[in-house]
């Protein structure tokens, strides 16, 4: 068994235009920038990212916005100035989630979980579908978010969210056997280990690719079962878009 | 009335406000802007956890420019440090603590914010809104506090008797840290638990779109 | 913060008679026999076990069954001998559950999911409700399973399962900190942490408490958010109900 | 008719038939009894990982009496060993790769199966029932093998219609390894794929309640 890949443009030629794409990372760490870059100059469209983010600036799921290879957005943090334009003249359709509830449906496509119910969020215009998923070019709404099920537990109005299972998933980890199993390194694990859970077929660039064995048993965040491709990571991220600054 | 006037607590003295209720031992999970210079802020010897969205238990404060960690971030998305006895998790398990209830605090920042608890802090008209993990925090935390200036930059009130934008979460904010003095929803008005220095309660009166009950018991 | 405690029965001694215990261990790896030999020593009686075993001799969990400490059970194995004497003579009831369907149950009342659905069990008696939960002491059933709400998602038949919160948790951990951050040693983590999510005050045993900082935020297995008391474990298990056979 | 009586497969030469058919880079679980004899039956070079309901993949034989360690077992809580590039996880990821559908294949034993690929194995009158992960797995797994004595020890046919023992799961089955050959649920009837060595089609089909399609065309 070896998952380990040399040539990042041939490992994503499989991914077709219209597939849907868990990606991980939230902001930038954690994001498999490569993965993201190598989808834009194999001119993959029509594409429906399933993120966090939706990128502060043209990197990773950024550039795939900002390049208009986006026909839907799902993900709780969609501020990306360019990707608004595109979505309010109707050229991109958008899900927002809230965070957690993002996660966790990520999550449940996974571990075959087809639903669940959550408090978040219940009552809102997310749950109730008062929030716009689609404009026409004129800047009409002319799709609104999916009403959700509510029902009461232990008191407390609970609505239904289903799993995001998706085609595929792009995932950064730290390091990587060719057995697949990773590990993450500190804030940078984050909605990787959702995202490649979600994937029916999930890629990793990885910052370290090491022998079988090296990652120890109780150290492997994500088992190999749930990685199909590794790649060598070339490079990373190495601006940040807000630098350090006087608020925290 | 916006807190570039100057009228009660500034910036800096709100994060101070609320950093000094911040029990010891909590659990808290801090939003973007204000809540983010609580924990610099700590009174000395105060062991607080903090609790960042994208997977760390034990965040610190800022890093020395040598310091920087690309692995290491807030949910602002600013470098930061982690303390000793910190953990890292993924997404789903950090939003297992928020929703599971195993926050004692979350400190957001609100746009409006009702007699009843009900807050709203994700939209607003002409903003490209994001909600990342605000409602599940509202729904999750076992108190959620609320830090903001008491008006908006047009002077209108942002304690008022109904949200007019897209609710966070309904009846679940239990403080207010105004720039004009802390306050908590009591249902059909706020009760002023405390007035910034020289703020009176006629000012606080003049610039809620509430009912406004006093400690002192004046309304 | 200082989760450490000292003396054990002092520790369980706010366990009141009656209460709902998840207990971590599969058989008899991981399982915390110190925190359930002092719960027979406080004599604490009518409790709600949920584990996965009801042990298979009288250690641990088994130990509380033995001795007729549980009025209700919940869990996929249940052989014990003894356990089913007292099932079929109507002095305890019990709740019988596929052990996947057990995990999820309990890390969803620590991840604050009141429900979700699974197509584990679906149209099978423990689903349909045709299974007994309580005999009278003449062996006649008097109680049977709740019926699952079913719904189809995908073409599949999916039932209902709801969050398994629990008054306490035991849980054995390999390392603890006086934060209640907790490692597990390889095949030992098991249920430790969907009972340590499961329960709103978790009691954890460890084999080694060690200084803050001794467990890289990276090998944490389960933050100590999680935890409330953590103590010294004293021994463990020394020997095997199932020596190593031929059968493997 | 019992394996006791040595018609067809012995317990030894069922596990080599089925870990004959288990391919190279498997994800298999591997439930209690006949299937945990399957391992140290692979051929040789063929790298397959297994999964076990307890939280390991990457399971490996039995431990030499010294390299006994306690916090590794099997399913059936027998002391077990890990390969290199194992790794460890709690029950509830276990679960997820199980109920996911990220295993390639679920061995179990099995007490009724049917031509349209119903199983029941987890309760019997007079047994103490032990539901495990059986539910799960049946219907996690991609394929779902069972391995049996092809009747139980009164001579009855365990291969039937209709189960008559509380069901596992319906419909979920792929492939039967019975002592007397090797079958597939096609529906209406078994197809049988080979016969174990000595056993004729019409030892098959008076031990079997249920039709039998033989691979040669023979009925």
């Amino acid at each position: 068994m070896d998952k380990i890949r040399t040539d990042v443009l041939e490992m994503l030629s499989i991914v077709p235009d219209g597939a849907s794409l868990a990606v991980g990372g939230f902001g930038l760490t954690g994001a498999p920038i490569m993965l993201c870059d190598a989808l834009c100059e194999l001119d993959k469209r029509d594409l429906h990212i399933v993120a966090n983010n939706a990128g502060i600036d043209p990197t990773g799921v950024g550039r795939l916005a900002q390049e208009g290879r986006l026909r839907k957005f799902t993900g709780s943090f969609p501020s990306n100035k360019n990707f608004f334009s595109l979505f309010h003249e109707g050229r991109v359709e958008l899900e927002l989630v809230p965070q957690g509830t993002l996660a966790e449906r990520m999550r449940a496509a996974g571990a075959g979980i087809p639903a669940f119910y959550t408090p978040t969020g219940a009552g809102t215009d997310l749950a109730t579908g008062n929030y716009p998923a689609r404009y026409d070019s004129d800047g009409n709404v002319v799709q609104w978010l999916e009403p959700k099920d509510v029902r009461v537990f232990n008191g407390r109005p609970c609505v239904l969210e289903t799993a995001l299972a998706c085609d595929f998933a792009l995932v950064k980890a730290h390091r990587a056997d060719r057995l697949g199993n990773l590990a993450f390194r500190l804030g940078s694990r984050n909605f990787n280990v959702p995202a490649a859970m979600a994937g029916a077929v999930t890629f990793v660039e990885a910052q370290n690719i090491v022998e079988v064995g090296a990652i120890e048993p109780d150290a492997v965040h994500l088992p190999g079962v749930f990685v199909q491709h590794v790649i060598q990571s070339t490079g990373g991220w190495v601006g940040n878009p807000n630098p350090p600054g006087a608020s925290w | 009335m916006s807190v570039d006037e100057r009228i009660g607590w500034s910036r800096d003295g709100l994060a101070q406000r609320a950093a000094d209720d911040v029990p010891d031992g909590a659990y808290v999970n801090l939003g973007i802007g204000i809540p983010m210079m609580i924990p610099s802020r700590l009174p000395e010897g105060r062991e607080v956890w903090f609790h960042t969205e994208n997977g760390i238990l034990g965040l610190g404060g800022v890093p020395e420019p040598d310091q920087i960690d690309l692995d290491v971030q807030n949910a602002g998305k600013e470098y930061a440090t982690m303390v000793e006895g910190a953990s890292t998790f993924d997404s789903s398990l950090s939003f297992a603590i928020v929703r599971g209830g195993h926050l004692d605090i979350a400190v957001l920042g609100g746009m409006q914010v009702t007699p009843s608890g009900d807050l709203a802090n994700w939209t607003a008209p002409g903003r490209t809104p994001g909600v990342g993990g605000a409602m599940d925090l509202v729904t999750g935390a076992k108190q959620v506090w609320v830090v903001l200036d008491h008006t908006d930059r047009a002077g209108k009130a942002k304690l008022m008797r109904r949200c007019t934008l897209p609710l966070t979460g309904a009846r679940c904010v239990t403080r207010i840290y105004s720039t004009l003095g802390v306050f908590e929803p009591a249902g059909a008005h706020f009760d002023c638990l405390e007035l910034a220095p020289g703020v009176d309660e006629q000012t606080v009166r003049g610039l809620t779109d509430a009912e406004v009950v006093f400690a002192g018991g004046g309304r």
